[in-house]
């Protein structure tokens, strides 16, 4: 309600159903200088002194006939030891999800492995059947997903869904021999209090609880190789931080092989021993994680790994002189939750005395965790939110007095960029008229407005004939375009962006944000920009304010703040970004990989 | 203790629903049928084969119906908190003797009727939705959007025409052989062979309704990450059909089945009609075309009642099965 | 035109595409296949189909049944189209207005809606009907007033749901008025939906219309398939098929509808799962 | 005939017929009796409700001083025997001994005089039509009745069967407010059967009273109405052996020739004698057209009224010639004839200046169409498709019970049709639809067409208070002249219902009532 966490199936929107329109949408579209990468770029996995825990050889997955392109994913293949984390990267529609079912034969209807083999233990999956293919899931491979909300059961209690896989595959135990062992798994996996998680539902669990559930579940049966699709996507960076190391400790103690599919190259760089990079359905390179992160071959990795948003910390502008265009003094804001006739209804604050200012040509982040009110505070600027109290001025005026048409002219100052990009544009106008819709309601005749929304259109990087065109034939990042172009139509002075590239691939992300950049320079626009991602504040802003329930906890130049924070809760957040050490020090190598553990 | 008083309070709120409901309704019922053309005591007297004014002065004294509405509307309201629904102008007899002699035939028609179509039409459902297109899923596919699409009276009197009529299997009508000496289980037997038809055509169209529910609801089931889950868990089908799919498809069916009771109850007012079955809803449309005042408001809000009962049952059966409403009140 | 298109591919909503436009066809031709007055007694009572004349029979008095059929698909699908249409005024009326609105005119509108959800239908109707002595215009209100509630609750949930979208937000923000965004973002984006459950709607009308003439709630003037099957019914052991073939009609037009519907639905908003309530 | 010979011929009948009765009895006893009841009647007291049903029922339970035979001559009921003074003012009655009540109280003429006198009076219309006559009525002693008259009344006799002056227990209702008493339920009467259950909605079951003052009467031992509201199921009742009497409207028109075609099923038209019932179409004579004799008249002859009873009725009915049935005493068939001739209702019509129109149409004239039942129904359809043919359109208004009894009943509509009985005598059934004195708003069955002419009031009053018989019938047969050239209503046919019994029932249909009687006397072989 508060707080718009970046969805968790944009980015996923590529896999197991991967008819998805916008799953399909071609991988780096948007990438300058990209070209045909080479074919496979490391024969096969090197053989290890014994037998690999999985060995993908060749891996062919056909799609669907009727899809945009034949084949997931093309001879793909790499091996995975004990005691080993393999990271599978890629963006959207790179096929890195479909492998991970495939490894568990659980791909869906209609898309089936075309050639090659995946073979655990020794044994060829896809030759399992009945009995042996149900002793091996769960048994031999557990595997975790993105949504730990939607991959539990949520009519079941979660007690019962650990038991369940414990009794399939170690048969009936005593009740409370059940029982214990349980809540032994669920302490394993760090939950607090288990006798009392056990009886819980899933509903009732934070989104980091149910993923160390999911993980009680598939480590259950000790498994000789656990297979994690992006398990920390959905969550937030410091519970992403807390599920990583428990899976790396879960590894380190039980010497299996570990799987993570994952797009972010930070949480590459914090576990992985080894990387497999996947563009299109094929492996464009593989390596040792240090190898690939630091001395990439492949262009497209290491335009990747370039894109990744990290914090280069620019020396602060000078504060500007003179009045702030924008300044929210003490909003305040309590969301009533009415949870029926006679219960006391639960009351959020999302807003608890917040006041910013704003000068022209600055950008502040506004950053924190789902739930701070970062959205929130956002959405009351725009007056799409009602405060309960405080002052909004633009230029002076007081927001909050305005109703109807004042209301409606002030508009014209603010602009808003949303996260959604498939949301934002309305699927029955076309894309000129939605840039020039704006202007025309303030006076400025149809033929001027639809003429600037094309060179609109063409400076945020599209091309005129866009105009002309409907939203659903842009991919994500070419909306977002149209949805900055749609902003600045009517010239405001300040402007927000909503996590406006939270649901964008990383490579897509980069080139928004260089856009974002070039356009507050030219327009000397205000910006507010609303992340949950430090990497991105860090990287755009002049000055960051963090935000934890509603009040602000720290404010600052950004450069100060990422260097010198002065709140436990700022360095926690920072300390939980992935990949942070790996990036910021370059002498900064992982561990070896640990010996095995007998 | 806290879901205790949870329930205490859910259960609370559903009393306080229901007599705001039965207020408005009562006030609703009375003034439309105030507004209808015909004065009671009119017919009343017509029926006798002859009136004079004494007579009609006689029956509007007796009825009130000589006093303002307002008055009437006072009287009305209060008396049906009381539950005293009044007093039949045709039947000199208290509404609510009327309603209960009549209720259980209803409920024995629409609960059984209900029972079936959820029963069966969820059952088929589930084997429909795992055989998902199918050859038998198709012939079922048409079967149910036949049945939806049939009236029910309809469907009752074909039912008639080939089980009594053509092959003489079953009464055609009635509530039981009159009369008939017979001991219990034999007596069940015979009313059984009664309700069977009146059952099976007011059942009809809601099986057919949940059972297309319970096919694509099975059908969403089995997309769902936690279906996905089971099977990387190891699980047979047969457990993750059971185990896991059942319980999550059952959620939309159910909630459809509670907004369905209105039209369950109304569709019984047909039903009792074509197959003389001696329920409320004969006794509605009897009362309705006598215009018989008290009758009328009586079995409306009776009616009504019934249908938030069933809204009640499908809520406790929806808290049942989703502990995520157990959370919440109503 | 995809949408067209994606129709035309719809096996079920084509079949009952044309099964419409057969129906369509029959109420046109009414006047010209049977010019005389379906209440004309042309035959003998209980004139077997096939015999005198009548290909589908004819009826207690001698009417012919195929006359009546013929005649009375005119008066179920005006009936069908007339209430839905009344329905879709009321219930679109009310569910835009709570739905936009929203606050307390929004709870009030749901009580009302709820309160008519809890009445039951059909019974609501037989009231209406007979208080108001039956007639084309108070069979097509009643049908109306009994049938927007679902209307009602899908617009509002329609309107919830695209007033906090973001391309609405952002028309808002973007500076257009209140009726713009309404008519130009908020309704255009919600048709489908609403379309499609109006079309089942006339399926529903129909049946509502002949359940109402069969019990003799009907327009006395006017030859309805509800009242042919009522009128038959109790002569259904000398002439079984004044009773079928008229219910058959009913049966197949509503079928139609359905399918018609259900094609729409499926390709307008695949996103909707088939929930009827 | 002479007035003494005429009560000594009824003396000798009422000696006869306990015997005859207990003949029978000798034959057979036991059985149960199984009968179709439709609609469910709303009380079993025949002195509080007169709807057919509860008449057909409650004739079980409840029974009066006399019966009357197919010709409409008194027969004894409770009452022995009776005389009428020669001034035609007192009539005294003798009960038989040894009467009870259900509850096993005697019953007196205490109980008689309370009935008609208190209660009827303020329950029965019908029964108030007659006793309003009454100056006095006492009860010398326990079982002798006189009644004195204001002035004659011959159809005074004619009111005691039991529809018209069922006997209650005083005991039960004096001082209490009759519609509202407990007892009702009871149901207590006098007759040979009394109620047992009563499952609402189902069946009502009568068991015989044991102290039935008629020697082996009653002999049957149980008789169960069933309520069966569907036509088509009613008829397959009688056909499967569900139950075994039907009667009225029970049975749709057309079923009839099949059921008479089962050998176990008979199937007659007599017993409704004293009802007789006449339907009519009923035109407001105040409302344009119809104000105009001519425009009635070419009515009458628009109507192809052998086609209405072959058509609607299939055969149970035949054309109607005036006011009284043929089956009514005081009957005259030298009448004006209307026969079936669509050219000359159109000269009427012309003549009167209604040309036709647009499509041939004349007028359009609104039908309110009766809501009780099917053949109301397809008659007015008939309607509509002929008078189409002369050029009036008639628009079918269809109504509920309510609607149909205040609109006709408040003279708002044009046109209708109805049903009336005619109750034995033209005094107590006919006259009351063209009498001035009863064209009174509010009240159905009275002149609601709004019929007035001074000779017509006349002729009933001299005829109603005349004794002699020979001078009755000829004031009524001039009152059926003047009214049938006049055409108040359009008389279309004497709906001959139906009794449909099993024939191992004897003594079913034996009086003018025919099923709304007692059943003492019904035998099962």
């Amino acid at each position: 309600m508060t707080d718009a966490k970046p969805r968790g199936n944009e980015p996923r929107g590529n896999e197991p159903r991967g008819n998805e329109p916008r799953g399909n949408e071609p991988p780096g579209n948007e990438l300058p200088g990209t070209r045909t990468p080479g074919t496979r770029t490391s024969g096969p996995t090197t053989p290890g002194p014994d037998a690999p825990v999985l060995a993908v050889d060749g891996l062919t997955i056909a799609l669907p006939r009727g899809g945009d392109r034949p084949h997931a994913v093309e001879d793909v293949s790499f091996a995975i030891h004990r005691n080993e984390v393999v990271c599978l990267v890629g963006e959207s529609g790179s096929g890195k999800s479909m492998i991970a079912h495939a490894i568990l034969s659980l791909l869906p209807s209609g898309v089936r492995v075309a050639g090659g083999a995946v073979a655990v233990n020794g044994r060829d999956v896809a030759r399992l059947r009945g009995a042996d293919l149900r002793a091996f899931r769960g048994g031999e491979a557990g595997m975790i997903f993105q949504e730990p909300l939607s991959s539990l059961n949520p009519l079941k209690r979660v007690g019962a869904q650990v038991a369940e896989t414990i009794r399939t595959h170690q048969g009936g135990l005593p009740r409370d021999a059940m029982r214990r062992h349980v809540e032994g798994l669920l302490a394993q996996v760090g939950l607090p209090t288990p006798e009392l998680l056990a009886r819980s539902y899933p509903f009732e669990l934070s989104g980091g609880q149910r993923q160390r559930v999911m993980i009680a579940m598939a480590m259950a049966n000790r498994p000789a190789l656990l297979v994690a699709d992006e398990p920390t996507t959905a969550l937030d960076v410091t519970t992403q931080a807390q599920i990583l190391r428990l899976i790396d400790d879960l590894r380190r103690e039980r010497g299996m092989g570990v799987l993570l599919i994952t797009h972010d190259f930070g949480v590459v760089a914090d576990v992985a021993d080894r990387v497999v990079v996947l563009r299109g359905g094929r492996v464009v390179e593989t390596g040792s994680a240090e190898a690939v992160l630091r001395r990439p071959r492949d262009p497209y990795t290491r335009a990747l790994i370039d894109a990744v948003p990290r914090a280069r910390l620019r020396p602060p502008a000078p504060r500007p002189e003179g009045a702030p265009v924008l300044a929210v003094e003490d909003l305040r804001k309590t969301f009533t939750v009415r949870q029926g006739w006679f219960q006391p209804p639960r009351h959020v604050v999302a807003a608890d005395g917040l006041s910013l200012s704003l000068h022209q040509g600055e950008t502040l982040a506004v950053v924190g965790e789902s739930g701070s009110g970062k959205s929130t505070l956002g959405r009351m600027i725009m007056r799409l939110t009602e405060p309960d109290g405080g002052a909004i001025r633009l230029g002076g005026e007081d927001l909050r007095s305005l109703r109807g048409e004042a209301l409606r002219q002030a508009r014209r100052g603010l602009q808003i960029v949303f996260q959604d990009p498939f949301a934002s544009l309305d699927p029955r106008q076309k894309v000129g008229d939605a840039v020039a819709r704006g202007p025309m309601a303030f006076g400025t005749p149809r033929r001027e407005a639809k003429a600037a929304a094309r060179a609109l259109l063409e400076r945020v990087g599209l091309s005129a004939a866009a105009a002309e065109r409907y939203p659903h034939e842009f991919s994500g990042g070419q909306r977002q375009r149209i949805c900055i172009a749609r902003a600045l139509a009517l010239r405001p002075a300040v402007l927000i962006a909503d996590e406006a590239v939270s649901a964008l691939d990383v490579s897509v992300q980069a080139q928004v944000l260089a856009l974002l950049a070039e356009l507050r320079r030219e327009m000397r626009l205000a910006m507010i920009f609303i992340t949950h991602d430090l990497r991105i504040a860090a990287e755009i802003a002049d000055r960051v304010i963090v935000l934890q329930k509603g009040r602000i906890v720290e404010e600052g130049a950004t450069r100060e703040v990422f260097s010198a924070p002065r709140q436990a809760y700022t360095r926690a957040l920072l300390d939980a970004i992935p990949g942070r050490r790996f990036f910021e020090d370059p002498g900064f190598t992982r561990e070896p990989v640990a010996p095995e553990v007998a | 203790m806290r879901r205790a008083a949870g329930i205490g309070l859910a259960a609370g709120a559903w009393i306080v629903r229901l007599v705001a409901v039965v207020l408005v309704i009562a006030t609703f019922n009375f003034a439309l049928v105030r507004a209808a053309p015909g004065d009671p005591a009119q017919v009343m007297a017509g029926q006798s084969g002859g009136a004079d004014a004494k007579l009609l002065a006689d029956l509007r004294a007796e009825y009130g119906l000589d006093q303002p509405y307002a008055v009437q509307l006072a009287r009305h309201l209060g008396r049906v908190m009381t539950l005293d629904l009044g007093t039949s102008t045709q039947q000199r007899r208290p509404v609510l003797d009327l309603i209960r002699e009549r209720l259980p035939a209803t409920l024995l028609l629409t609960v059984t009727a209900f029972a079936l179509a959820l029963l069966l039409g969820s059952t088929l459902g589930v084997m429909a939705g795992l055989a998902a297109g199918s050859a038998a899923d198709t012939a079922f596919t048409v079967v149910s959007l036949v049945l939806y699409a049939m009236p029910v009276f309809w469907l009752g009197l074909m039912l008639v025409l080939v089980f009594s009529v053509w092959l003489d299997w079953l009464p055609p009508f009635g509530y039981g052989t009159i009369n008939a000496r017979l001991g219990p289980w034999r007596q069940a037997l015979d009313l059984l062979t009664y309700l069977a038809m009146p059952a099976a055509s007011l059942g009809a169209i809601y099986l057919a309704i949940y059972a297309r529910l319970m096919r694509a609801a099975i059908i969403e089931v089995a997309q769902q990450d936690f279906v996905k889950t089971a099977r990387a868990k190891g699980l047979t089908a047969t457990q993750i059909v059971v185990g896991h799919m059942l319980r999550n498809a059952l959620v939309p069916v159910v909630t459809v089945a509670g907004m369905q009771a209105g039209a369950l109850v109304g569709g019984a007012v047909v039903v009792e009609t074509v197959f003389a079955w001696p329920g409320l809803g004969r006794l509605t449309f009897d009362a309705l075309l006598q215009r018989d005042y008290p009758v009328m408001l009586g079995v409306f809000l009776i009616l009504s009642v019934i249908v938030i009962l069933f809204n009640l049952a499908t809520d406790l059966a929806y808290r049942l099965i989703d502990p995520r409403m157990r959370a919440r009140s109503a | 035109m995809d949408a067209l298109k994606a129709f035309l591919r719809h096996p079920s909503g084509m079949a009952g595409l044309v099964l419409i436009l057969a129906v369509l066809a029959v109420a046109a031709c009414a006047p010209l296949l049977y010019p005389e007055s379906p209440w004309e007694m042309v035959a003998m009572p209980f004139a077997p189909p096939g015999e005198d004349g009548m290909w589908l029979g004819a009826d207690t008095l001698g009417r012919d049944v195929a006359a009546g059929i013929a005649h009375g698909a005119r008066v179920s699908l005006l009936i069908g189209v007339a209430s839905a249409l009344a329905a879709l005024v009321i219930g679109v009326t009310v569910g835009a207005l709570a739905g936009y609105a929203g606050g307390g005119l929004d709870a009030a509108l749901m009580r009302m809606t709820e309160l008519f959800q809890t009445i039951p239908a059909f019974v609501l109707a037989i009231l209406l009907v007979a208080t108001f002595t039956p007639s084309l215009a108070t069979i097509v209100a009643t049908i109306g007033a009994v049938s927007w509630p679902p209307l009602a609750r899908l617009t509002r949930a329609e309107f919830l749901r695209l007033r906090r979208r973001e391309f609405v937000e952002a028309a808002i923000c973007q500076g257009e008025r209140t009726a713009r965004v309404v008519f130009g973002h908020v309704l255009p984006n919600a048709v489908s939906p609403i379309l499609v459950t109006a079309s089942l709607t006339v399926a529903s009308a129909i049946l509502i219309e002949s359940a109402l003439s069969f019990l003799g709630l009907g327009d006395p003037n006017m030859m309805s398939w509800g009242f042919m099957v009522g009128s038959a019914r109790s002569s259904i052991r000398q002439a079984w098929w004044a009773s079928v073939f008229p219910g058959l009609a009913i049966l197949l037009t509503v079928l139609a509808i359905n399918l018609f519907g259900e094609g729409l639905s499926d390709v307008l908003n695949p996103r909707i799962a088939r929930r009827r309530g | 005939m002479d007035r003494r010979q005429f009560t000594g011929g009824l003396l000798a009948g009422a000696a006869s017929l306990p015997l005859g009765a207990g003949r029978a009895a000798a034959q057979a006893r036991g059985g149960t009796l199984n009968v179709i009841i439709q609609p469910e009647p709303p009380v079993l007291v025949t002195a509080l409700n007169q709807q057919q049903p509860t008449l057909t029922l409650g004739g079980k339970i409840y029974e009066s001083l006399l019966k009357y035979a197919p010709d409409l001559t008194p027969l004894p009921g409770m009452a022995q025997s009776w005389e009428i003074a020669p001034d035609g003012l007192t009539y005294t009655f003798r009960l038989f001994p040894g009467i009870t009540f259900h509850d096993g109280t005697p019953m007196t003429a205490q109980d008689v005089v309370f009935s008609c006198m208190t209660l009827l009076m303020e329950t029965h219309p019908r029964a108030r039509n007659t006793f309003r006559r009454v100056a006095k009525a006492e009860a010398p002693d326990p079982l002798t009745v006189v009644f004195t008259l204001k002035e004659p009344f011959a159809p005074f006799l004619g009111s005691f069967d039991c529809t018209t002056a069922p006997i209650v227990p005083k005991h039960v209702y004096e001082g209490t407010d009759f519609r509202k008493n407990p007892l009702n339920d009871r149901a207590i009467g006098t007759g040979p059967f009394k109620l047992k259950e009563w499952v609402r909605g189902s069946h009502v079951h009568l068991v015989r009273h044991d102290g039935y003052y008629r020697k082996d009467e009653p002999h049957l031992d149980e008789i169960i109405y069933r309520v069966i509201p569907d036509a088509a199921s009613r008829t397959l009742a009688l056909e499967n052996g569900t139950v075994q009497l039907a009667q009225w409207s029970d049975v749709e028109f057309y079923d009839i020739a099949r059921l008479k075609a089962r050998p176990n099923l008979a199937v007659t038209t007599t017993g409704y004698e004293y009802f007789a019932p006449l339907q009519w179409i009923e035109m407001n004579n105040r409302v344009a057209p119809m104000n105009d004799r001519r425009f009635r008249q070419a009515v009458m002859h628009a109507l192809d009224r052998e086609a209405l009873a072959k058509r609607v009725y299939f055969g149970q009915a035949k054309v109607a010639t005036g006011p009284v049935a043929s089956r009514t005493k005081f009957y005259d068939a030298n009448v004006r004839k209307y026969e079936y001739s669509l050219d000359k209702a159109k000269a009427l019509l012309d003549e009167m200046g209604l040309k036709p129109g647009a499509g041939g149409k004349r007028v359009e004239i609104k039908f309110l169409v009766p809501p009780y039942g099917e053949s109301y129904q397809r008659s007015a359809e008939f309607y509509r498709q002929s008078f189409a043919r002369v050029g009036i359109d008639l628009v079918l208004e269809a109504t509920d019970m309510a609607g149909w009894a205040s609109r006709v009943g408040n003279w708002d509509y044009q046109m209708t049709m109805n049903l009336l009985y005619q109750l034995g005598d033209p005094a107590l059934g006919v006259s009351r639809t063209y009498v001035t004195s009863n064209i009174v708003k509010g009240i159905l069955f009275s002149n609601t067409q709004g019929y007035s002419n001074p000779e017509v009031d006349r002729l009933f009053d001299a005829a109603a208070s005349a004794i002699d018989e020979k001078k009755r019938q000829e004031l009524y047969t001039k009152v059926q002249q003047i009214l049938v050239e006049d055409v108040p209503v359009a008389w279309t046919l004497e709906i001959e219902f139906p009794i449909i019994y099993d024939k191992a029932f004897k003594n079913v249909v034996t009086t003018a009532i025919g099923s709304h009687e007692t059943f003492g006397a019904v035998t099962k072989s």
